[in-house]
């Protein structure tokens, strides 16, 4: 059992939810798995069952109805996992700061290991933020 | 004996990119009822318009409305207080506007294009869609500096100028692009997995599409010849080549072709005013606060998009408001979805190109 | 049938279109919007792009001496740019550089 | 630009309206102050440059309105999303397309 815990963190899948972003974001985290960037050279699938994944890709600030489905997506997650909170909404608010329907990051939920800003954050930064979540991901 | 079974669809989809969630009643394998939450990204935008920023910065803050077609959105706020300050663009603000919309379009085409062969289990089309996909977002990222948030447009003109060695990349990506598009027609109109499985698949009639208020390429591709494009005069798309694409029946197979078409014709566009565009100032300098009202109508990539302005004198807008074309074609593709297998429902979807972040605002 | 055979096989000789890229760069256009960076020697301190940024991610922190502290926050910024095309004085105490944001 | 009463508003529309002919943009409200809401229904024609039907009318918050979705199906979008965000009646149409329990009640009418 202790050996397949070594090689989960060689091969890495990716869960990816929107919390309310404009998807900009999660087009670039699409354009991520295509051929010029390619993603999938790294381990990293992407994988629609929360139960399967290391990873968790959130875009956007949260609103007020996904805040229930973005906790439960959370604790369907078994351990080890790292969340990357994508774009400068997600980790602040950013333009959608304090608007009605807003909570101000995802922070304020769920804890956060790896922030990545940008607007919309492009592959190279959100492949810098997966490099930075393997990193976490092994010392966990 | 008939039994009715419940099937939900969302919030949280491999195959979806937002969150939506439909709930699909099914007897056997046929789709009866659909019901539909679009809710999930509302964030109070319109509030914050007139409430958080001046009426300059809401043109940064509308972009962020939808990152598929940003452009768009800035494009018809800036073009509706334009229209109260009485400001006059020239000849090439009016064409560098043009052209960052029709790339916006062909990107936008090209991501609807790959996700509808990746949801009708074609994984290698979607993988060579998104590498043509690359091309257009080269060309945006070297005019604008950004890859999907342009901020490329403002009121009184536009934020840059495009440099020789953008219009050189311009012309060489265009050319390649061009040729690729052939190509995926030939592959849109042969091949089975994409095509030839998708005729008389979620079939919108031409009737149905002017009862239902169908917009864009879905109305386009029932033969009804809908398209702000010809019916604006604010932006003038005549001069540069724009054409009316027409398809027939109205299914997925007609979708993906007008679809393709109009990236043809988007490039011809863009290759019209490259080549066409003159020296000139690209901003123009104004006056004054916006006192009024407008009512600005834009062709986005999925069809009409319509923003109503009222100014009170003040730097803060008295009412913004958004109507974008995914908002009145639910009912609509809930039309469509009723009497089409359950199988089939991913792939529908995708085919209509749904933008929810434009929905809910 | 023949066209498709025809086109897997040059594929299989063709230059790849990945970029490896955690270990080789990516080459950027020019005028990439990336950070804003700025220098406290030539403000003028006339506080126009704090006024004018949507998410408000310039603040000018009142402090005891005579001129504020300009805090930025990357995290915040959208990189629109219009505090640098605000500035009066662009490109020396104000601009957008081509770096990127650092991921925390 | 044709201002219309509100008990008449069926009737209007229904004279009006020709599917194939024009084109239904939207429902657009607009909160005045003072328990004033101004209504504007905005229609457009195809195939024709810039050319804006407008019916408009001024109500107040308390006032049950009529709902035209059995005239045009996709106006009921609109409709429900002036329920949610300014807190109209409107016959027949439910709230809850954008707001949930957490949310504020109709955001967008004035606080006056």
């Amino acid at each position: 059992m202790l050996h397949i815990k070594r090689f989960l963190k060689k091969s890495p899948w990716v869960l990816h939810y929107n919390t309310g972003s404009c998807n900009g974001c999660d087009i670039e985290i699409l354009a991520c798995l295509s051929p010029r960037y390619d993603l999938e050279r790294l381990g990293v699938l992407n994988t629609g069952n929360p139960k399967q994944a290391d990873i968790f890709l959130v875009t956007g600030p949260l609103t007020h109805r996904c805040h229930d489905r973005l906790l439960q997506l959370y604790s369907q997650i078994p351990d080890p996992k790292v969340v990357v909170a994508v774009g400068s909404c997600t980790c602040t608010g950013g333009v959608f700061k304090d608007m009605y329907n807003v909570n101000n990051g995802i922070d304020s939920l769920i804890p956060v290991d790896v922030y990545v800003p940008g607007c919309a954050s492009s592959p190279e930064l959100i492949m810098d933020g997966i490099v930075k979540a393997l990193e976490i991901l092994e010392g966990k | 004996m008939k039994k009715t079974i419940t099937i939900p669809l969302g919030s949280q989809h491999i195959s979806l990119l937002e969150p939506v969630r439909f709930n699909f009643s099914c007897e056997n394998e046929k789709i009866t009822d659909v019901d539909y939450n679009v809710g999930f990204v509302h964030r109070g935008i319109e509030k914050a318009c007139t409430e958080k920023f001046e009426y300059k910065q809401v043109g940064y803050v509308v972009a962020r409305v939808c990152g598929l077609c940003a452009i768009t959105h800035t494009m018809a706020y800036t073009l509706g207080i334009e229209h109260i300050l009485n400001i006059k663009t020239n000849k090439k603000i009016d064409y560098l506007r043009i052209l960052m919309l029709e790339l916006d379009r062909i990107h936008s085409h090209l991501l609807c294009l790959a996700h509808t062969a990746e949801n009708s289990g074609f994984e290698g089309m979607f993988m060579k869609i998104m590498g043509d996909r690359e091309l257009v977002m080269d060309i945006q990222e070297a005019i604008s500096g950004n890859r999907v948030q342009f901020d490329f447009v403002c009121i009184g003109g536009v934020n840059r100028d495009i440099s020789t060695e953008c219009e050189k990349l311009a012309f060489t990506n265009l050319a390649l692009l061009d040729k690729k598009v052939d190509d995926l027609i030939g592959k849109f109109t042969s091949n089975w997995s994409t095509a030839l499985k998708y005729k008389n698949i979620g079939a919108l009639s031409y009737d149905d599409a002017f009862n239902f208020n169908a917009l864009g390429p879905l109305a386009r591709a029932a033969g009804a010849a809908i398209d702000v494009r010809a019916e604006s005069s604010i932006l003038p798309y005549k001069e540069v080549g724009y054409k009316m694409i027409l398809g027939q029946n109205g299914d997925i197979y007609d979708r993906n072709l007008v679809r393709l078409k109009e990236i043809k014709n988007s490039i011809l566009m863009c290759q019209n005013i490259l080549s066409g565009l003159t020296e000139g100032e690209i901003l123009v300098k104004f006056k004054g606060k916006p006192n009024g009202e407008s009512f600005t109508r834009l062709e986005a990539p999925r069809g009409e998009i319509f923003y109503y302005l009222n100014a009170n004198g003040t730097n803060m807008l008295q009412r913004v408001r958004i109507k974008t074309p995914t908002f009145s074609q639910i009912p609509g593709m809930v039309e469509i979805f009723k009497g089409s297998d359950y199988a089939d429902a991913p792939a529908i979807l995708a085919s209509f190109d749904p933008c929810m972040s434009c929905t809910a605002k | 049938m023949i066209k498709s055979i025809i086109e897997s096989f040059s594929n299989l000789f063709a230059k790849s279109e990945t970029i490896n890229y955690p270990y080789e760069q990516i080459a950027k256009f020019k005028n990439y919007r990336g950070l804003i960076e700025y220098s406290a020697d030539e403000c003028i301190f006339c506080y126009k792009c704090e006024k004018v940024c949507p998410p408000d991610a310039i603040v000018f922190k009142p402090t005891k001496e005579k001129n504020r502290l300009y805090e930025y926050n990357p995290n915040l910024c959208i990189y629109c740019g219009e505090c640098v095309r605000n500035c009066p004085k662009e490109d020396l105490a104000l601009w957008q550089s081509e770096k990127k944001p650092k991921i925390i | 630009m044709q201002e219309i009463k509100i008990e008449n508003l069926i009737e209007e529309i229904t004279s009006f309206y020709d599917p194939k002919l024009h084109h239904f943009v939207c429902l657009n409200a607009n909160d005045l102050g003072e328990n004033r809401l101004k209504l504007q229904w905005i229609f457009t024609f195809y195939n024709q440059e810039d050319n804006y039907q407008i019916f408009w009318t001024i109500c107040s918050f308390d006032e049950v309105l009529p709902t035209i979705t059995k005239i045009i199906p996709s106006a009921i979008m609109s409709e429900a999303e002036i329920v949610d965000l300014f807190g109209v009646q409107i016959k027949d149409i439910q709230g809850g397309l954008y707001l949930d329990e957490t949310s504020p009640i109709s955001p967008l009418r004035c606080s006056i």
